[in-house]
């Protein structure tokens, strides 16, 4: 906005030092994605035979499948419940200790007394567990993350909107839709963003509330149990795909956007 | 003038705490139906406290509010026919001028076109057609408190709360903006409640107005009653300019300061003398009965005001004159003044 | 705002359901166990004993906590004061870009934990890329170790909750008022103290928030410090881990993890408290 | 599926599905654990259910059948029984196969790198004590029995030992061994040497042998002190409903030609006679540990569960872990 | 009054566009060390714009500044020894009324005590002391303008900028303020250039002023100058109230409309008469020479204004009487008036 006051130019060299610090081990592991060896530490010539691999290796792929699944319903109920937690804590009147304490719980616990917890649970209730049980319980740590951010946010957050919306004839519901939804979205999308990541790359509770059949291994399980006779190069592939994917298809939807909004 | 007497809006002993603070305190008045009410006060009297409790922001610690004669205290905001200008405006900050001015209208589901249609005209009245496309952070602060107040306007509610809508607009402006809110009263029908420290404005648009300080109300009444009639002492000196004189009621009824005399029906005793600088006259010194000498002159426009040393009181008397007959006087001249006695009051 | 008293219980309340009916529940099954004794074959023999708690007492837990907290606390610093610029110049970017931005600091995360670690040690080891790298450009000198040592660690567990932190700063940072940070400027403060006084305090949520996620997960995690530490340093995730599943203690297990949880949640209730007091967080009633 | 089998990632022929509906017509799928530990967790907090047969190494075993989670293995069902050696049939956790079937067998010792070493490392004391030029460049087991184990043996001590003063010693001997390690690691310790990076390393037989495929200078050797007998094995859960076809499973896997898979494949030696005489003689060759008699196997002494001893092997090695 | 002559700060030739909009337009003015100066225009013409170029907030994309001979472009903002209130206050929501007061003083490093005797006497001033631990949030809208005010003058800077400085505060205590912005004038020897929309506040306080549009400036002038001689119609029609009658005026030099004749100078040709309400003087109908009927009243406290319909112009003129002379009159009277040849202007 202003020249006297701030400069692009050190933001810019910033952003190319953390992103550079980001995606070094990322290029890495890309390179590795193309080695020869199926050494996972040491290069040995340039092969897309892991790619090949990774096509034909159905374990991999369903794997992939189902942590995309897991990770996009935990992301999106834990935004709704994380989100709707940060206005409800923040909103009210007086704080209170055991509101705090249960919004930082999930943080806290150690994955494995969550995930012994919640196997036990679960057992007990004689709930068939699957899919759905992993999503039902990444959701308990993905809204404290979510319900974290939102709130850091809603600290300094101008409730005055809020108060015109309700004025100008906006139920509560609508008012959340219009006026605080868009204008918490940043910290909406950095909370989701980072719910999807942790879901993404959870492993144990994942490993303890899947069920015991094949439909609801995750890459993650999938991986760990790889280490006994090492990772070969084909999750390096899949990861350059994912990331090759995903990153194109962001760029994408951003270009056609900014075409719609040009006319 | 355009009030008729019954009561739209009826405030019952309506009290508001902040903790130790108290910003309202036990008010008790009646809005007629499509009048044009003016809310003056001290800044901090609980103005914008009470008009928040009207609209349902804050709830009352005490009292309650009728809205033509149901309680509407159980009402959220959204449910209640009426609403409220923020005095801070809370624009939409992810909205366009016209998205923030559409936003009450759509909830009120009216048809696209009807929505643009009113909002078209509206922009138009309040000078915002310009603007139409531009997200608040991109507006100067009066065309930011244009959109707040059309934003209120646009929604043709039954009563519209206005927290200070024109304080930040010029003369030009804010008459502009007067004669629509007028025009609005009237083809509308809509009651206003207005929050103003422009006392000219509350003058001249109020049907009525409400003194209100500390929380408490001090009068309510005509702007020409409270002007002429204030019920005490601080609110002549709010409303207008008020020269203050200290004295004593004789026994023979006669106000009486040092160098001054002036009839007045009081109670003997210790009492003070209040008289509007307009109503003091002057001529040349000797000519009337109290005499004193000009120690300031201050330019207000179409007039002056000498600032008069007299013996009868130790602030100088404002002595309002026309410009152009100002010529003649210059700081340190002596003159001589007079008190019209059925132009002022008595506080005892 | 008191127009619905209700309203706020309401919002919170499926959250807290949810975590009510699968966190607390469950959990508190199983923390139970501390009170009782090993089973001979693992598992839990319902006999009440006090001894899993004598044993947490142990200085030995109180120096592997400390030791670990040391580490943790040295990531979050250090994963902040890299997180704040970028979440900065991120705010900063033209609005259509913030999103782009933001999602290319998560994108590496959506790969695997393991073998992004892998890819660590292939920058680090003896005869890693940057050893390599430098003896191509003359070095000569005895290979650094960098894998295998507190650094390495630290390292990564920056790396790996990096995003995290720039994600709850710059929720903070993102529609901050620029007129607070002029006026400051015009008050008389250079940039810097305008970021120490004015910035930072308001951002203060944000940075809290960030750092509580580096600090749990850093001091819960295991697969880093096995990894990049080479297994010398220890995180007290691990200790509650290997109880229920090395060591097949669960009481014990249950008994750690019971005195870690609560150790966390009053030192986050005094952190909240701090971080509220600094930035100048609204008082409860006042607000109303 | 009329079977879920959870084992680790391609510890099995990746068609086994395929070859056993062919040969019995049942359907099974195969789930991936990580580690022992974890996939014990999930049975102990289950009751074992949506399981049907899990392979662990023995200790785990044991725990199961002393849980009651184990059933009682079928010997009729299961006629390839009489494909082990002798040996495979009488080891101490589990004499007579009662609950569990063994599936892989080794032993723990020194993997190398020869071109990197002088001379012939032969005592677990090269690896806890080593020699300067040695120092930084070696590894141990990171997992509590094995880096225990490494010590008591050096002690000649039992690999079971409880004994709090014995412990002690070896609590001593690893924090000094400790100083001079480069890591622990019980993932990638082959690929350190493959890289150079470390010339001496802990590692079970048949994981040195991923790292001999890669460089012929790597070798293995078990030192003189001795070593401990690992087995995996294989159990069938008693909350199973399907034990026939678990048990018609077990005997599928102990057939000489599909137990031959896993000596071929993964490298590790099987208990399994018929198997074991059916391998190419190139393959003990190459890999020399492959061609260790089961004689000379079954004298290294078995791990076994400790019961609450296991609360003095956890401090120690927290301690050994905190240790600096 | 207190102006002396040597121009402290110098504004040459500045412009700034936001994108298509531009804000400031080519503007060049002295500020005299010492004088008060008040910055007036339409909303949206630029001045908060202006403000903030001077304060170091936006770059100028034209023209320079420069503040006692010294161009301060390079200058960051907190090296500028000028300060400014800004028009949405900015206040530091997480700091109390008294930090907010003390953060400038504290980037003086000066010495504890004088920052607390310095805050203390500034809150005492702007009536603030009550609020001193109280956050933004708590207080009032009039409060809130006080503290920003209050964060300004506390650090006494060589030139001190306020935009809309008083807007939100009542009649009595805006005068206080004035009052108080006047001592410092005098006896801190501040400059200041002020942004206001109360034009009886800038003809009051000022020693100079310019009038903005569009981001051009229009006129500069002694606050008596601009509105007894403005520049155009624009500006005559901004400053104060302004009758305007379209007319001609002849080769005999007189200006002509319907009924009504004006001695004026000007060229032959079509023309508008400007003439201020209260250089109308009325009378019985027939005594002066034009001749008109009333046809509204407004109340103005000190006085009314007649609206006047006449043959010379379309909307009726605007007459101020005194209030205590009203009385007499009422709509639908007809009378007759007469405007002051001297104290008209004539716009060609
Ligand atoms: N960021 C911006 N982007 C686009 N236009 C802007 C921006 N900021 C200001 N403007 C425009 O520049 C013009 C001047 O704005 P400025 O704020 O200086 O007006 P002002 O004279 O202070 O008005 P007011 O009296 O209403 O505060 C206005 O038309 C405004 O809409
Ligand atoms: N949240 C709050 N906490 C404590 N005190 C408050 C709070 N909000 C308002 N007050 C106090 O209540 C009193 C009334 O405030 P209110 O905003 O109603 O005043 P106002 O009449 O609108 O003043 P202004 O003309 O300055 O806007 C003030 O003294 C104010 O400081
Ligand atoms: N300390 C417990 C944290 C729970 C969240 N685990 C997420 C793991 C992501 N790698
Ligand atoms: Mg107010
Ligand atoms: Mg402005």
């Amino acid at each position: 906005m202003n020249a006297t006051l701030s400069s692009k130019l050190p933001g810019r060299i910033v952003l190319l030092l953390v992103f550079g610090f980001l995606y070094l081990p990322i290029a890495v592991l890309v390179l590795l994605s193309f080695n020869a060896s199926g050494l996972p530490t040491s290069w040995s010539g340039f092969s897309t035979r892991w790619y090949g691999a990774l096509l034909s290796n159905t374990d991999i792929l369903r794997a992939a499948g189902n942590t995309f699944i897991v990770a996009v319903f935990a992301t999106v109920i834990s935004t709704v419940l994380g989100t709707l937690l940060a206005l409800g804590m923040e909103t009210r009147r007086r704080k209170s200790n055991g509101l705090e304490a249960l919004a930082f719980a999930p943080m806290v616990i150690p994955d494995i007394v969550l995930a012994v917890a919640l196997l036990t649970f679960f057992s007990r209730l004689g709930l068939t567990m699957g899919l759905h049980t992993i999503v039902i319980s990444h959701v308990i740590f993905d809204l404290a993350f979510v319900c974290s951010v939102v709130r850091a946010r809603l600290k300094h957050f101008d409730f005055s909107i809020v108060e015109a919306s309700r004025d100008l004839g906006a139920s509560g519901w609508t008012t959340f839709w219009r006026v605080t939804f868009p204008v918490l979205l940043p910290s909406i999308v950095a909370g989701a963003l980072l719910a999807f990541t942790l879901s993404v790359d959870e492993f144990i509770i994942a490993f303890f509330t899947a069920g015991a059949g094949r439909s609801s291994i995750t890459l993650p399980m999938q991986i760990y149990s790889m280490i006994r006779f090492g990772i070969t190069p084909e999750v390096n592939a899949l990861a350059t795909i994912v990331m090759g994917v995903s990153a194109t298809a962001l760029l994408i939807s951003q270009w056609l956007n900014r075409q719609q909004q040009v006319p | 003038m355009n009030a008729s007497s019954n009561p739209i809006l009826r405030i019952e002993g309506v009290g508001k705490a902040f903790g130790p603070v108290t910003a309202v305190d036990d008010v008790t008045l009646d809005i007629r139906e499509n009048e044009f009410f003016a809310l003056l006060g001290p800044s901090g009297c609980g103005k914008t406290t009470l008009l928040r409790m009207l609209a349902g922001f804050e709830s009352p610690n005490a009292g309650r509010i009728l809205l033509e004669g149901k309680d509407i205290s159980p009402l959220p905001p959204e449910k209640r026919p009426l609403n409220l200008m923020f005095q801070s405006y809370a624009l939409f900050p992810h909205m366009t001028v016209r998205q923030n001015l559409s936003y009450g209208l759509e909830m009120e589901r009216l048809a696209r076109t009807e929505i643009h249609r009113r909002v078209d005209e509206t922009m138009a009245t309040t000078d915002l057609t310009q603007f139409a496309d531009r997200k608040p952070e991109q507006l100067s602060g009066g065309q930011k408190q244009r959109v707040a107040l059309a934003r209120a306007l646009v929604k043709r509610p039954k009563v519209l709360l206005l927290d200070e809508p024109l304080g930040a607009l010029d003369k030009k402006l804010r008459e502009k903006m007067q004669l629509e809110l007028k025009r609005m009263q009237n083809e509308v029908g809509i009651t206003f409640i207005i929050v103003t420290h422009d006392q000219e404005e509350a003058l001249v648009m109020a049907d009525r107005m409400a003194i209100l300080k500390d929380g408490r109300l001090l009068q309510v009444g005509a702007p020409e009653d409270v002007y002429e009639r204030p019920a005490d002492r601080f609110v002549a000196n709010f409303i207008g300019v008020m020269n203050f004189i200290d004295g004593k009621v004789g026994v023979d009824g006669l106000f009486a300061a040092e160098g001054l005399q002036v009839k007045a029906s009081g109670n003997a005793g210790s009492a003070t003398l209040a008289v509007r600088p307009e109503n003091i006259v002057i001529g040349p010194p000797g000519d009337l009965p109290v005499s004193g000498a000009i120690v300031d002159i201050a330019y207000h426009g179409l007039d002056r005001v000498l600032h008069v040393k007299t013996t009868a009181s130790a602030t100088p008397l404002q002595v309002r004159i026309p410009a152009s007959g100002a010529g003649n006087w210059k700081i340190g001249d002596a003159l001589s003044l007079k008190i019209d006695p059925a132009r002022c009051r008595l506080f005892q | 705002m008191s127009f619905n008293a209700t309203r706020p219980t309401l919002l919170a309340a499926p959250g807290v359901a949810w975590l009510v009916a699968l966190m607390v529940v469950p959990c508190l099954l199983v923390l139970s166990y501390a009170f009782f004794e090993r089973g001979v074959w693992g598992g839990v023999e319902y006999t009440f004993t006090l001894e899993n708690f004598a044993r947490v007492a142990d200085p030995l837990y109180a120096k592997i906590f400390l030791n670990s907290a040391r580490i943790a606390l040295t990531a979050t610093v250090v994963a902040i004061l890299i997180a704040y610029p970028a979440a900065y110049a991120i705010s900063r970017a033209p609005r259509m870009s913030q999103p782009i931005l933001l999602f290319f600091a998560v994108l590496p995360f959506w790969s695997n934990y393991l073998i992004r670690t892998y890819a660590w040690i292939v920058l680090l080891n003896r005869e890693g890329l940057i050893n390599n790298l430098l003896r191509s450009l003359g070095y000569t000198g005895e290979p650094l170790s960098m894998l295998y040592t507190e650094s390495a660690v630290i390292t990564g567990l920056v790396y790996n909750y990096l995003p995290f932190v720039i994600l709850a700063i710059y929720s903070t940072l993102s529609r901050l008022n620029p007129e607070l940070m002029e006026a400051s400027r015009d008050l008389g403060a250079g940039p810097v103290r305008t970021f120490l006084r004015v910035t930072l305090p308001l951002t203060l949520p944000g940075v809290a928030a960030g750092g509580v996620f580096v600090f749990v997960l850093s001091i819960g995690n295991f697969v880093t410090p096995a990894l990049l530490g080479g297994g010398r340093f220890q995180m007290v995730g691990n200790l509650v881990y290997d109880q229920f599943l090395t060591a097949n203690d669960w009481p014990f297990g249950a008994a750690l993890g019971a005195a870690l949880i609560l150790t966390m949640i009053v030192l986050l209730l005094l952190q909240a408290r701090a971080t509220a007091h600094a930035s100048g967080e609204r008082k409860g009633e006042a607000a109303q | 599926a009329d079977l879920v089998i959870s084992n680790w990632d391609g510890y099995m022929a990746p068609d086994i599905a395929e070859q056993f509906k062919a040969a019995t017509g049942l359907e099974i799928e195969v789930v991936n654990h990580a580690t022992n530990e974890e996939v014990m967790g999930k049975l102990m907090a289950s009751g074992g259910k949506g399981y049907d047969v899990v392979f662990v190494s023995s200790p785990f075993a044991e725990i199961l059948n002393g849980q009651g989670l184990a059933e009682p293995i079928d010997k009729a069902a299961v006629p390839n029984l009489d494909n082990l050696y002798p040996e495979a049939t009488t080891l101490a956790y589990d004499p007579g196969n009662t609950f569990s079937v063994p599936y892989t067998w080794g032993s723990t010792g020194l993997c190398y790198r020869s071109d990197l070493v002088e001379g012939t490392p032969d005592s677990w004391l090269n690896l806890l004590q080593p020699v300067d030029a040695l120092k930084g460049k070696t590894t141990m087991l990171a997992t509590d029995r094995w880096l225990m184990a490494a010590g008591e043996l050096a002690k000649g001590f039992s690999v079971n030992e409880k004994d709090p003063a014995r412990l002690e010693e070896v609590k001593t001997l690893l924090i000094e061994a400790k100083k001079t390690l480069l890591a622990y690691d019980d993932t990638t310790f082959y690929s350190k040497l493959v890289s150079g990076e470390a010339s001496l390393v802990h590692a079970w037989d048949g994981w040195c042998n991923y790292g001999i495929g890669e460089n012929k200078d790597i070798k293995f050797v078990v030192p003189k002190e001795g070593s401990d007998l690992w087995i995996d094995t294989i159990v069938v859960l008693k909350s199973s409903e399907k034990k026939d076809a678990a048990m018609k499973f077990i005997n599928f896997i102990l057939d000489a030609k599909n137990h031959a898979w896993a000596a071929q494949n993964i490298l590790y030696k099987v208990p399994n006679k018929a198997a074991m005489e059916s391998l190419d003689k190139a393959l003990s060759e190459q890999y020399p540990n492959m061609a260790m008699a089961p004689a000379d196997l079954v004298k290294y002494e078995l791990l076994r569960d400790l019961g609450t001893a296991q609360k003095d092997y956890s401090r120690i090695v927290s301690e050994i872990k905190a240790a600096n």
